[in-house]
């Protein structure tokens, strides 16, 4: 197998460029990055939106980068330019958000969409005993991620032991601090008797979180999802939340940086069953339709949030 | 009377506009107990001069001299604390404040720090009975005619105790009675020992009330007097530089069928069954008090109010309600009364403002034929005498009566069958007056008919052929030529015995 | 109009006709907002809940007091679209002084974000009032440039609830009477602002040069002056804001308060201020935010489909507008025909 | 009414002045990276302005006659949304096109109606359809997106002219701003824009058909942002109720930069389309020039108030310098 080449020029376009969650994930790739001696560069919009998203890929293609790594903003939209760019030999990873499985080489997802619906509705049905309503507090209606694993949740609710477990609402907090702290009080207002939410958003589940513990229903309303330890440090220690989940973001970076760099050097094409190795991480393999999976999710609670730091 | 040395001197003032040298070496003396008429064509530099004495616009050169100290006012508000008090030629008011807010803008009576409403309107209540108008003080300036604008704004002149004041032809927009009221103040003010300084375009009015003259051309001074020693010839000698045509020439001519026929023309609040007919060739004059309602019959009439009731029609044909368009193609023009609001676009060219409203006409195929524009706009322009630098300036740059001539243009382009005229003289000097009046005759005996509301008395005597007179909406009674005189005009107009020595 | 144009006619008493009119679209509004609540209570009892109430005035009061800085500049016949970003870079600054120095006092936060803002509506006003800007283009403007600035400050970082003094962020949970502090801070300014703008000279200058700006100098008041300071208020109540923001919600990032300008210029229209400038109240201001706030919130009390939330709002939104023009169109038309007879 | 501040600038002048700053910009982009001026650099650069090109025109007309439409944007996401419902629901899609832009025009017509007939300020009308057809758009299409939409529309909106490095779009949008120049500038019906935005009581008295003419002009545009949905729907093969968000600013950010007055009665077809393109390829070059985001904004932000700062204060200087000069002479004499 061909060792990884020097230099390779690799650029992240993630959906917003001042959105924290981006910006740790960042940091991951860019270590990633000095390790193998390559030449990377995070570029991006400040509004979450398809069109800006695209001037960004053409821009990248006249610089001729090598490999372009990207949280789609658009699952569709996209597809068309990263065609084009892969057309032109620049090879194309996503991560974080997919686009449509012709539009790239390679998939970094943090978990599969089916691990991460499982395991949230699992933690939550532990808090509120398979008991009660349940509403979810996602992020923008359009955003393809929270819509796939929304799907998963729904049918995996149909199973017997979620029977009493009722799904009664979806809200949107649009991603915004605000937006999400108002919808959140929306729906205790209209939702008297909800038992508790899942809101698999960091923006999300910090503004749930903090609209929760300073009011009564602090505590009387479980609250879980993915959220950074940093953010949700304090709610958990104050017992407004018990637990909530997150991979790592930095790992999930830094993996997308390796598949980047194994797909230049020609170690992988994003064909199922091949394997590169991705540093710290070890060696990988590409599953089926070129998704790499990062691992489990970790799951974060009184006992160990305070070994964390993202 | 008057005292020895003068309460305000300006001397060798000079002012230009980019190219237009408005004022050349003026100078004017104001004495106190005295009242000095400023005579001059329109354009001849009287209103900048009132500016520069305003603070409003800096004088380019020259000395001002307040009390012989020597001063330069860099506000207006300089102005007024030195005791100059300004009625300016266009009504300058907050439409969105109320009466006694406009007249004591940044002078409210305070108590406690904070302004003390009822001191206010009071105050204010007093100075407008002083005038004998019974204008409410807390109701709001917007809505308002031009006249109870201009009387509003000469309750702000009036509203603290100034040593001069300047008038720029407040009565331009007042008939007799209030233009008699207003002398009547200025008078109790010159007796105070106030020097006044008052601008207009009736000579009359300057003779009855003025001591001293001051006459100006082009922006030149031409020579100053007390009032005995001019006559009427020379002062319009002076003014126009050349003899003026006579100032009425009216046309005797045979009126032909009826082109306009108004039945029971009716505006809810504003006018009542109104009725009349005007026939080719012929000059209708509409006269009435301020307020009457002349020009919302005419707004009616031309489709820019709704009407509530009853029908307007032109050589037969009925006109639907409140569609100008119509009212256009039916062959009916309106030469509007506000000539700033309502006239002219005021920072387009004076060329195509003249052309606003053939607009359609002006094309070849489906473009904007320019030739056309331009021949159109100069010829009108011309044969009123406009005086102006570029036809392609915009209008604004243009003094009041020049603009007046402007609109008039505008309307004369479209060869309306029906003109209708709403103080179609309004601010403007003699000598275009004379032009004015001499076009609506030569137009009346080509077979224009022509409806001219008008608040200048002498004017619709001199012009008309029949006089209809209204009285709070209503048309009162009809006068023919020659038994029309101001007094039985007045008569039915107020509905009483005209108030003595009336002007207008 | 003239004595003899009406022969003995009374004087035209009722006195205060304008401002009789003004608070009939208030109370127009009023009847609006209260039948809203009263169907939205009927429907679900909670909405009036102690706790729900609370949540309300919490949300609606950082949008009025953005609004009443609004009010000044519209009197003015101007607008300020760079109050959003103002408030975003204000409440991130204010934020990471806390940041830098954790046992800074509370007050030091409010004063540098009045201070901050202050500063940037300077910016404004000098660009409006002296570089003879439209007001629209200025400030559209500088809602690029001071969120880019603000962008490049926070830099994809953000504050979190963990970084401020607890005595700060208790400033929005903690009340007085169970009125929360941060509501009653913002009551006082509105008052305070409706008493001046009601009856204090300066005041008043706002309605004048919004309604005649050519007029306004000839009455010697200094409008370029005059819109400086209104753009500086503007520009320091949204600082003010900002800091608030900042305590009520603990989290801010680079995109805080985008999108607020229209929501400000929104509560202003519904709530009876012209844009034509020279119109308007505080206390309308007031209740054009409330009533937005309480659709938004009313909407989902009942249970709105998500996806037509929004679309309601609007719709909603336009009928107030409607509803407030026809009923003032009414009053003037009614006056003029007094006026006349 | 008279409008104080109102920039007074000789269009002539800023329309070169603008001109030359595209000129300009097209240099220091070269400078800046060897990759700016390449035929597939200036092609992607061009197509990604078209949606904004287009809806500036009619904007242009609406801010001349003195309003403004701020729900183009939401016009255009609701159009896109019902594009995707329609193809979602197998309308062929010449029919779906054409329903699609019939629903612009009603929205636009609606605005328009709203403005003309009620004599709502326009600024406070499309404030609320901006939430409402924004509204819609996600009542229509909610959390879906419709995105399998046939090769044969999306390569027009993404697709080259044949042998060119030319959009299909640009295409269209040039012989748009063509019609929109002439008709702006050499028809009666252009002139009578101009009157109506600097003194509308006045050009109502002048016979002009004012209500008529602004309804045309919202309607128009509701049209054109229906239009620029189509192209923008199929240039990313992708329906979504959020598409668009946010472009009226842009929109309005171009026209104003283009010289167009905002109190009306000022402006011009070509300034407009400069300022669009000018902002377009500063952005391009900076972006390739790999400066962060943050400083496009503010970037954008100077352009626009410069745009007007600069032509005022130069004048204000000379009027000050011409004082001084008159002043010597008057003292001298
Ligand atoms: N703001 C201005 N800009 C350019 N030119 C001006 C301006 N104001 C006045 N002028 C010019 O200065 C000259 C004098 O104008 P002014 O208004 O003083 O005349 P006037 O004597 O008041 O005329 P009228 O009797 O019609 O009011 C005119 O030629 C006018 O065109
Ligand atoms: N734009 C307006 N809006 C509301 N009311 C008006 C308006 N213009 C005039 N009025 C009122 O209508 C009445 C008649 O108007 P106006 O004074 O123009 O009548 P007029 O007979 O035409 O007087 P003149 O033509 O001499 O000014 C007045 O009482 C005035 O208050
Ligand atoms: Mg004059
Ligand atoms: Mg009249």
């Amino acid at each position: 197998q061909p060792a990884l080449q020097k230099g390779i020029t690799i650029a992240f376009l993630p959906k917003q460029v001042n959105n924290p969650y981006f910006t740790t994930a960042w940091k991951g790739g860019q270590a990633a990055i000095k390790e193998f001696a390559g030449v990377g560069k995070q570029v991006g919009p400040s509004d979450a939106g398809a069109s800006s998203q695209v001037s960004y890929i053409n821009t990248l293609l006249a610089q001729r980068q090598k490999a372009i790594v990207v949280s789609a903003s658009d699952a569709n939209a996209l597809v068309p330019y990263l065609k084009r760019a892969m057309g032109q030999g620049v090879k194309v990873v996503t991560y974080d958000s997919d686009v449509a499985k012709d539009g790239r080489n390679v998939f970094v997802s943090q978990a599969s969409a089916d691990t991460i619906a499982r395991d949230e509705v699992k933690l939550l049905a532990k808090q509120i005993g398979n008991k009660g309503e349940i509403a979810i507090l996602s992020a923008t209606p359009n955003a393809t991620n929270q819509n796939a694993w929304i799907k998963v949740m729904r049918d995996e609710l149909t199973k017997p032991q979620y029977k009493d477990m009722k799904l009664v609402k979806i809200a949107y907090g649009n991603d915004d601090d605000q937006k999400s702290f108002t919808e959140m009080q929306g729906l205790m207002q209209a939702y008297p008797n909800l038992k508790g939410v899942i809101s698999p958003t960091t923006v999300g589940i910090s503004a749930a979180a903090r609209y929760l513990s300073g009011s009564p229903y602090k505590g009387k309303v479980a609250l879980t999802g993915l959220g950074t330890p940093n953010q949700m440090r304090e709610f958990v220690k104050n017992g407004t939340v018990q637990g909530f989940a997150l991979w790592n973001p930095e790992d999930l970076g830094y993996l997308a940086s390796y598949a980047a760099a194994a797909l230049v050097s020609g170690q992988i094409t994003g064909k199922e069953g091949e394997k590169f190795s991705a540093g710290k991480l070890g060696q990988r393999t590409i599953g089926k339709d070129g998704v790499v999976i990062l691992g489990p999710l970790t799951v974060f609670d009184k006992s160990n949030i305070d070994k964390f730091n993202f | 009377m008057t005292d020895a040395a003068p309460i305000l001197a300006l001397h060798h003032a000079s002012k230009a506009f980019g190219p237009v040298q408005a004022l050349v070496d003026v100078s004017l003396e104001l004495f106190g107990g005295e009242a000095h008429a400023l005579l001059g064509e329109n354009g001849a530099g009287k209103s900048t001069l009132v500016k520069i004495l305003a603070g409003v616009h800096r004088a380019d050169g020259g000395d001002l001299r307040v009390d012989g100290q020597p001063r330069t006012f860099h506000t207006p508000a300089e102005a007024r604390d030195a005791g100059i008090a300004i009625i300016y030629q266009e009504p300058t008011l907050f439409p969105d404040l109320t009466v006694a807010e406009n007249v004591l803008m940044g002078r409210q009576p305070l108590k406690g720090g904070r302004i003390d409403r009822h001191a206010m309107d009071a105050q204010v209540g007093a100075i407008l009975t002083d005038l004998g108008v019974p204008l409410d003080p807390t109701r709001p300036v917007r809505g308002l005619s031009i006249a109870d604008q201009q009387i509003v704004e000469i309750a702000k002149a009036l509203s603290f105790q100034a040593r001069v004041l300047i008038m720029d032809e407040p009565t331009a927009a007042l008939t007799g009675q209030e233009t008699e009221r207003l002398f009547r103040v200025v008078r109790t003010l010159r007796a105070r020992g106030a020097a006044v300084l008052f601008i207009t375009h009736r000579l009359e009015e300057a003779f009855a009330e003025c001591q001293r003259f001051t006459i100006m051309r082009d922006g030149q001074w031409v020579s100053s007097g007390p009032t005995g020693t001019y006559t009427i010839d020379r002062v319009v000698r002076g003014m126009v530089g050349r003899d003026v045509s006579e100032l009425y020439p009216k046309q005797a001519v045979t009126p032909g069928d009826v082109v306009l026929d108004v039945r029971n023309l009716t505006r809810r609040g504003v006018f009542r069954n109104v009725s009349f007919q005007v026939r080719r060739g012929e000059i209708v004059g509409l006269a009435g008090l301020v307020g009457a309602g002349r020009s919302e019959v005419a707004r009616a009439i031309f489709g820019i109010d709704p009407r509530d009731g009853g029908d307007v029609q032109v050589r037969g044909q009925p006109i639907p309600s409140g569609s100008t368009a119509a009212a256009m193609t039916a062959g009916i023009g309106l030469v509007p009364e506000d000539r700033r609001q309502q006239g002219l676009v005021m920072d387009m060219s004076i060329e195509r403002n003249a052309t606003l409203a053939i607009l359609p006409q002006l094309r070849r195929g489906l473009l904007m034929d320019r030739a056309a524009e331009y021949q159109t706009a100069s010829t009108w322009t011309s044969k009123l005498r406009l005086k102006a630098h570029r036809l392609t300036d915009p209008v604004s740059t243009l003094s009041g009566g020049n603009q007046q001539k402007v609109v008039l243009a505008k309307w004369l382009a479209t060869g309306p069958a029906v003109l209708i005229v709403d103080e179609p003289t309004r601010g403007v000097d003699v000598g275009a007056k004379a032009e004015v009046h001499r076009t609506l005759a030569e137009l009346a005996a080509e077979g224009l008919a022509v409806v001219m509301i008008s608040s200048d008395l002498p004017e619709v005597l001199g012009m008309a052929d029949r006089i209809l007179v209204m009285r709070e909406g209503e048309l009162v009674g009809e006068l023919s030529r020659t038994d029309a005189t101001e007094e039985t005009v007045m008569y039915l107009a107020t509905g009483q015995q005209a108030a003595r020595g009336s002007v207008a | 109009m003239t004595e003899l144009s009406t022969p003995g006619a009374p004087l035209p008493a009722p006195p205060h006709l304008l401002s009789r009119l003004f608070k009939a679209r208030e109370a127009s509004l009023l009847v609006i907002l209260l039948a809203l609540v009263a169907v939205t209570t009927a429907l679900n009892p909670r909405f009036l809940s102690a706790q729900s109430v609370r949540d309300l005035a919490l949300n609606v009061a950082i949008i009025a007091l953005v609004v009443v800085g609004q009010t000044l500049v519209l009197l003015m016949k101007h607008v300020d679209l760079s109050v959003s970003s103002v408030l975003g870079l204000t409440a991130f600054l204010s934020g990471s002084l806390f940041v830098a120095n954790p046992g800074m006092p509370i007050w030091l936060a409010f004063l540098a974000g009045l201070g901050i803002g202050a500063v940037l509506g300077a910016v404004n006003g000098l660009l409006v009032a002296y570089g003879k800007v439209p007001a629209l283009v200025a400030t559209l403007g500088t809602l690029y440039v001071f969120r880019g600035v603000d962008y490049a400050v926070v830099h994809g970082g953000q504050i979190t609830a963990s970084n401020l003094p607890a005595a700060f962020s208790t400033f929005a949970s903690g009340s007085v009477l169970g009125v929360p502090t941060l509501v009653l801070l913002v009551l006082a300014v509105m008052v305070g602002f409706g008493i001046y703008l009601r009856s204090y000279r300066s005041g008043r200058e706002y309605y004048a040069v919004g309604s005649n700006a050519e007029a306004a100098t000839l009455a010697g008041i200094n409008v370029n002056r005059r819109v400086l300071t209104g753009f500086m208020l503007s520009g320091a109540i949204a600082g003010l804001a900002g800091v608030l923001y900042l305590a009520r919600f603990g989290t801010v990032d680079a995109a805080a308060g985008t999108g607020l300008e229209l929501q400000v210029i929104a509560a202003a229209v519904v709530g009876g201020v012209a844009i034509t400038g020279g119109v308007g109240t505080i206390a309308g201001a007031g209740i054009g935010a409330l009533l937005l706030g309480v659709i938004g919130s009313a909407l989902v009390a009942l249970r709105a489909p998500a996806f037509w939330q929004q679309a309601i709002q609007g719709a909603l939104l336009l009928l107030a507008i409607s509803i407030d023009i026809i009923l003032a169109r009414r009053a003037a038309r009614a006056m003029q025909e007094r006026s006349h007879r | 009414m008279s409008v104080p501040n109102r920039p007074k600038r000789s269009l002539l002048g800023w329309e070169a002045t603008i001109l030359a700053l595209v000129a300009l910009a097209l240099l220091l982009g070269s400078t800046l990276s060897d990759a700016f001026l390449t035929a597939a650099n200036l092609s992607n650069l061009s197509s990604n302005l078209v949606e904004i090109a287009l809806i500036a025109l009619t904007m242009t007309l609406i801010v001349i006659a003195a309003e403004i439409d701020l729900s183009v944007a939401s016009i255009a996401g609701m159009c896109s949304a019902l594009l995707g419902v329609l193809w979602a629901a197998h309308v062929p899609m010449p029919l779906a096109i054409v329903l699609t832009l019939g629903l612009g025009t009603l929205a636009g017509f609606f605005n328009g109606w709203l403005v003309t007939r009620l004599g709502l300020p326009s600024l406070a009308v499309t404030i609320g359809t901006l939430a409402l057809y924004r509204g819609l758009a996600y009542a229509l299409l909610g959390d879906r997106a419709v995105a399998d939409f046939p090769p044969f529309w999306t390569n027009l909106g993404f697709g080259l002219v044949p042998g060119t490095q030319i959009p299909i779009p640009i295409v269209a949008f040039v012989l748009l701003a063509a019609l929109t120049a002439v008709v702006l500038h050499a028809t009666p019906f252009g002139r009578s824009l101009y009157a109506i935005g600097s003194n509308e009581v006045a050009a109502r008295f002048a016979g002009l058909r004012v209500e008529r003419t602004k309804l045309l002009l919202f309607t128009l545009s509701g049209l054109m942002s229906a239009f620029a949905a189509v192209v923008y729907t199929f240039r990313f093969s992708s329906a979504r109720a959020d598409n668009a968000n946010g472009l009226e600013l842009s929109v309005i950010a171009a026209v104003l930069l283009g010289g167009v007055s905002i109190f009306g009665g000022r402006g011009s077809v070509i300034g407009v389309i400069a300022a669009v393109f000018l902002i377009g390829i500063i952005q391009n070059a900076l972006t390739l020039a790999d400066v962060p985001n943050e400083i496009l904004t503010i970037v954008t932000g100077l352009l626009l108030i410069l745009s007007v700062l600069g032509p005022n204060l130069s004048a204000q200087l000379k009027a000050a310098y011409g004082r001084r000069g008159r002043a010597a002479k008057g003292g001298a004499q």
